[in-house]
């Protein structure tokens, strides 16, 4: 019964689907139509392309539609994260039912040594993805995933010489207070949140873009210690 | 380049009939990983390098991470309910 | 003048300061909610009366609308926003006591970002920008449900968690074909475009945004997880969940069914969903055993009520269904606050338990019967003026459709009155069960005894005098409504 | 073949959408849902992205080689699945989350199985 209710669910939302595609792409009014949109599509976009690197001065354009024209969702967006890495803690830290695990084997000293090393390398990489954000293809958010990926590594290759939590507590809080901060500077300097108040410098390069690569700097810190405290947390290995 | 792409986006959805049909959870999961890779590479062949890059660590990468501390933590198999 | 924007910065900053103060000392946590919704409130209320004159259209990044996020802080707009800080702060002031297990600093940062959310969803202008808070206040939300971490909260939990990804997908969905029919995101952009679209495929997104944001607003079909979510999460966030959360997801629905589309045929549909709604929500709540199962499946009913009110899509139903959005949130906030010292004092949550209680928290069951009596729409309180002007919408449009639902969701009223005064004879009339006999009178400490008799004063102050909230009311409808000048106040300049 | 480019995307985030909403709806194991719930957001964000492209585009980024910003795709999907991307990690982990605790207690994973979850 339940099995028949959520196929005939499905197949409507299938037929909704289909219909809107074969109407707006490929029947006769809707092909023209479809052209004539994608025409005001590109236009919308294409102020951002052709006037995002004169307003920002960073040439990702990506970067500075995050950080600048709708910065106010990725703050949004980096709270749904902190949320996320917060309400993790409190499921998971009420008072346990079970035991304590059996302790896992500890690994063995290629793997340990290989972490020890790879580690500083990877959160190496995962910073120089968000410092150079505003340039190449990158940013705060997958700059963090990587330096997230080396904690991981650290979980499971060093167990139990994990990084103390308090740790991430310090580094997500700061650097989150220092998106908002930021923001609310440009509010007290220009009148308006999350303005690019800074000089804007010669574009390209590295130190350009005004405000937009300190604010990836901020995001990707707080990515990673964020995914980082929820893969502790997830692991079991955290307090 | 065509055929390409749709090699990989067929690619992509035989994986996620076989995330959807395997009773071992762990293959199911890694069904997914491909999944994500596979939307990693379209993203890529769309233009949106940064979205790609975000989809292939977090998705394919952190996502996998985290189903599998879940699975080790609960059970592997989707029938069978007993531990191990 | 202040920037409305600081409505949701300022919480947000001290959300994330809120683990460090917890790591320097641990009893300051508890304090920060209060202080940010006191912030939240002073500056809203302040806002309030230059808001009725003209909205505020707040910028982001510097960039007039639709280039980038903005704001829009009109009438209605602020008008939710007083009531968020307002139901917010007396409950943060209640969380003080009441939260001593756990992890209690991460109960408070969690209950300051769900109020941000909230906040952030009635006042952005921007429609992915509605996704995003709205993100925010499910998924703190999920987190805080499944906070006393027992069997049925985190079951609850899991089911909230899993309907609501389901409608947050739906969202994106509509938010994508949005995108791909008219380029723009800004609200306003939208709505002067929309007529320029094929109709089949508005309504194919209008159809996955209501479905996506109706999961969070409980109407009909997709109320499965609200019971228990309502009735297994700590009782202050009950009084959130059920006095804020779901009126937020009323919210977003309203603002996309008129301000973005202005799709007024769809609505005779809603209102039969909206009786259905009602019926079904306060008959289930006839039927419980368990105090805080009944006000949750009650809360459903009055969510019939809401959006039997908004489908009538006149100035007056509008007004009537948002006078009916403030008596709720007041009277089921007071509820739901004062039961959770009613059933931490006798450890069980079958309504019969409560029997007595008129004699061993006197002052908390008067309380407790000023909000049942005002739900139940009894004359002095605001329940009786908010459901009066309910009647007096739906005579007004002489629909015979709309005057037919009103007498069915009128028996809904009365099924309500049953189990209300069913509960209240309990507190008085009854004898205390004989455990409890020789207990002496304990009421419960001030910091919940000041939030339930405040919102107990305001019951009968709004009651008394409608006219507090009228003149707001009807601007807030207004904005809601008139498309045309909402496009024109952020378009304008 | 410029008709079938973007309309092969279309087929393949769409099918991803129905697989997990067919998860969803009809497995009753706990985490299988939540493979179908990431197998919705992936085929969502692949929506999104889809419907920023252009024809023959390049991607929106200023290089030395490039500084010409006739034909790059639209920067603002992009932007908006990134968020989505973190907003559906965020979700997901949390869901796993719950999903230990939920076993930690009932000792199951299999939603029938689990009393009170009625659907």
């Amino acid at each position: 019964m339940r099995r028949l209710i959520s196929l005939s669910l499905l197949l409507i939302v299938a037929l909704g689907i289909s219909l809107c595609f074969s109407g707006a792409y490929f029947g006769a009014e809707g092909a023209n139509r479809a052209g004539k949109l994608a025409q005001d599509r590109v236009n919308f976009g294409q102020r951002y392309n052709s006037r995002g690197l004169e307003e920002n001065g960073a040439g990702n354009i990506v970067a500075s539609v995050v950080v600048n024209y709708r910065g106010f969702d990725t703050l949004g967006e980096v709270t749904v994260l902190f949320i996320a890495a917060v309400g993790l803690a409190v499921v998971l830290s009420t008072r346990r039912e079970k035991p304590a695990r059996v302790r896992a084997e500890p690994a063995s000293l290629v793997v340990f040594t290989g972490c020890r090393f790879l580690f500083p390398l990877i959160l190496l990489l995962g910073s120089y993805i968000f410092i150079h954000g505003h340039l190449t293809p990158g940013g705060g958010f997958q700059g963090g995933a990587v330096v997230a990926s080396g904690f991981l590594l650290v979980y499971l290759g060093c167990r139990g010489k994990g990084l103390r939590s308090a740790g991430f507590t310090v580094t997500e809080s700061l650097s989150g207070l220092a998106f908002v901060v930021l923001a609310l500077v440009g509010l007290a300097v220009g009148g308006s949140l999350l303005l690019n108040f800074l000089p804007k410098g010669s574009a390209l390069t590295l130190f350009s873009g005004g405000v937009i690569p300190i604010i990836y700097v901020a995001i990707g810190l707080k990515v990673g210690s964020e995914l980082g405290s929820i893969i502790a947390n997830l692991s079991g290995e955290a307090p | 380049m065509i055929i390409f792409q749709t090699f990989v986006v067929l690619v992509m959805i035989v994986a996620a009939v076989a995330a959807a049909r395997f009773g071992d959870l762990l293959n199911a999961v890694i069904a997914c990983a491909l999944v994500s890779l596979m939307a990693s590479i379209i993203f890529y062949f769309l233009q949106a390098p940064d979205v790609a890059m975000a989809e292939a660590s977090i998705g394919a990468g952190l996502t996998t991470a985290i189903f599998i501390f879940a699975i080790n933590r609960t059970v592997r198999y989707e029938r069978n309910e007993k531990t191990d | 003048m202040v920037s409305p924007i600081l409505l949701i910065a300022v919480p947000l900053g001290l959300a994330f300061i809120t683990p460090l103060l917890g790591l320097a000392r641990k009893g300051a946590p508890r304090y920060v909610p209060a202080v940010a919704m006191l912030f939240n409130l002073l500056v809203s209320v302040s806002l309030l009366p230059d808001a009725l004159r003209a909205p505020i259209v707040v910028r982001t990044a510097g960039w007039a609308p639709p280039f980038s996020i903005h704001l829009v802080a009109g009438p209605l707009g602020l008008l939710l926003s007083s009531l968020i800080a307002l139901i917010g702060l007396l409950v943060a002031v209640y969380g003080m006591d009441y939260i001593r297990e756990g992890a209690t600093t991460r109960y408070h940062v969690l209950s300051i970002l769900i109020l941000v959310g909230a906040t952030g969803v009635v006042l952005t202008g921007d429609v992915f920008n509605l996704f995003v808070f709205f993100e925010i206040l499910c998924i703190s939300s999920y987190a805080l449900v499944a906070y006393w971490g027992d069997s049925a909260s985190v079951e609850a939990g899991a089911k909230y968690l899993i309907q609501g990804a389901i409608g947050s997908s739906f969202v994106l969905i509509g938010i994508g074909l949005l995108y791909g029919a008219f380029g723009a995101l800004s609200m306003a952009d939208i709505a002067a475009n929309v007529s320029s679209v094929s109709s089949f495929r508005l309504f194919v997104s209008l159809a996955f945004l209501i479905t996506g944001f109706g999961v969070e607003a409980a109407v009909f079909p997709l109320n499965a997880w609200l019971p228990d979510a309502h009735s297994s999460a700590p009782s202050s966030i009950s009084a959130i969940l059920s006095g804020i959360a779901i009126k937020a997801g009323i919210y977003a629905v309203a603002r996309v069914v008129y301000t973005i589309y202005g799709a007024q045929s769809i609505l005779p549909f809603v209102a039969l969903l909206s009786v259905a709604t009602l019926l079904i929500g306060e008959m289930c709540a006839f039927s419980q055993n368990d105090i805080k199962r009944l006000l949750a499946y009650s809360s459903i009913g009055q969510m019939g009520l809401i959006v039997f009110g908004l489908a009538m899509a006149s100035a007056t139903g509008v007004s009537a269904a948002l006078f009916v959005v403030i008596s709720h949130a007041l009277a089921k906030a007071l509820l739901f606050l004062a039961s959770g010292y009613m059933i931490l004092r006798t450890g069980s949550r079958e309504v019969s338990s409560l029997n007595g209680m008129g004699t061993r928290m006197p002052l908390t069951s008067l309380c407790f019967t000023v909000g049942a009596f005002s739900l139940v729409g009894l004359p002095p309180f605001v329940g009786f003026a908010s459901k009066f002007m309910i009647v007096r919408a739906a005579l007004e449009t002489a629909d015979t459709f709309f005057v037919v639902l009103l007498a069915i969701a009128l028996i809904g009223t009365v099924i309500e009155g049953a189990y209300f005064l069913r509960i209240v004879q309990g507190l008085y009339f009854k004898p205390a069960p004989q455990q409890a006999r020789e207990e002496t009178r304990k009421e419960p400490p001030l910091s919940a005894l000041v939030p339930v008799g405040v919102l107990a004063a305001l019951i009968v102050a709004v009651g008394l005098y409608p006219g507090l909230v009228e003149r707001a009311l009807g601007a807030a409808a207004n904005d809601l409504l008139d498309r045309d000048s909402y496009v024109q106040n952020v378009m304008g300049d | 073949m410029s008709l079938l480019s973007p309309s092969i995307h279309y087929v393949g985030c769409f099918s991803l959408v129905l697989i997990g909403l067919y998860v969803v709806l009809v497995k009753p194991n706990l985490i299988k849902v939540i493979i179908g719930i990431n197998l919705m957001d992936t085929g969502v964000n692949l929506f999104l992205v889809t419907v920023g492209y252009i024809q023959g585009g390049t991607a929106p980024i200023f290089s030395e080689a490039a500084r010409q910003p006739e034909g790059m795709v639209d920067p603002v999907p992009q932007a908006l699945v990134l968020t989505a991307i973190v907003i559906g990690v965020s979700v997901l982990a949390l869901a796993l989350a719950l999903t230990i605790r939920v076993y930690g207690h009932y000792g199951t994973l299999d939603l029938r199985k689990i009393k009170g979850l009625r659907w």
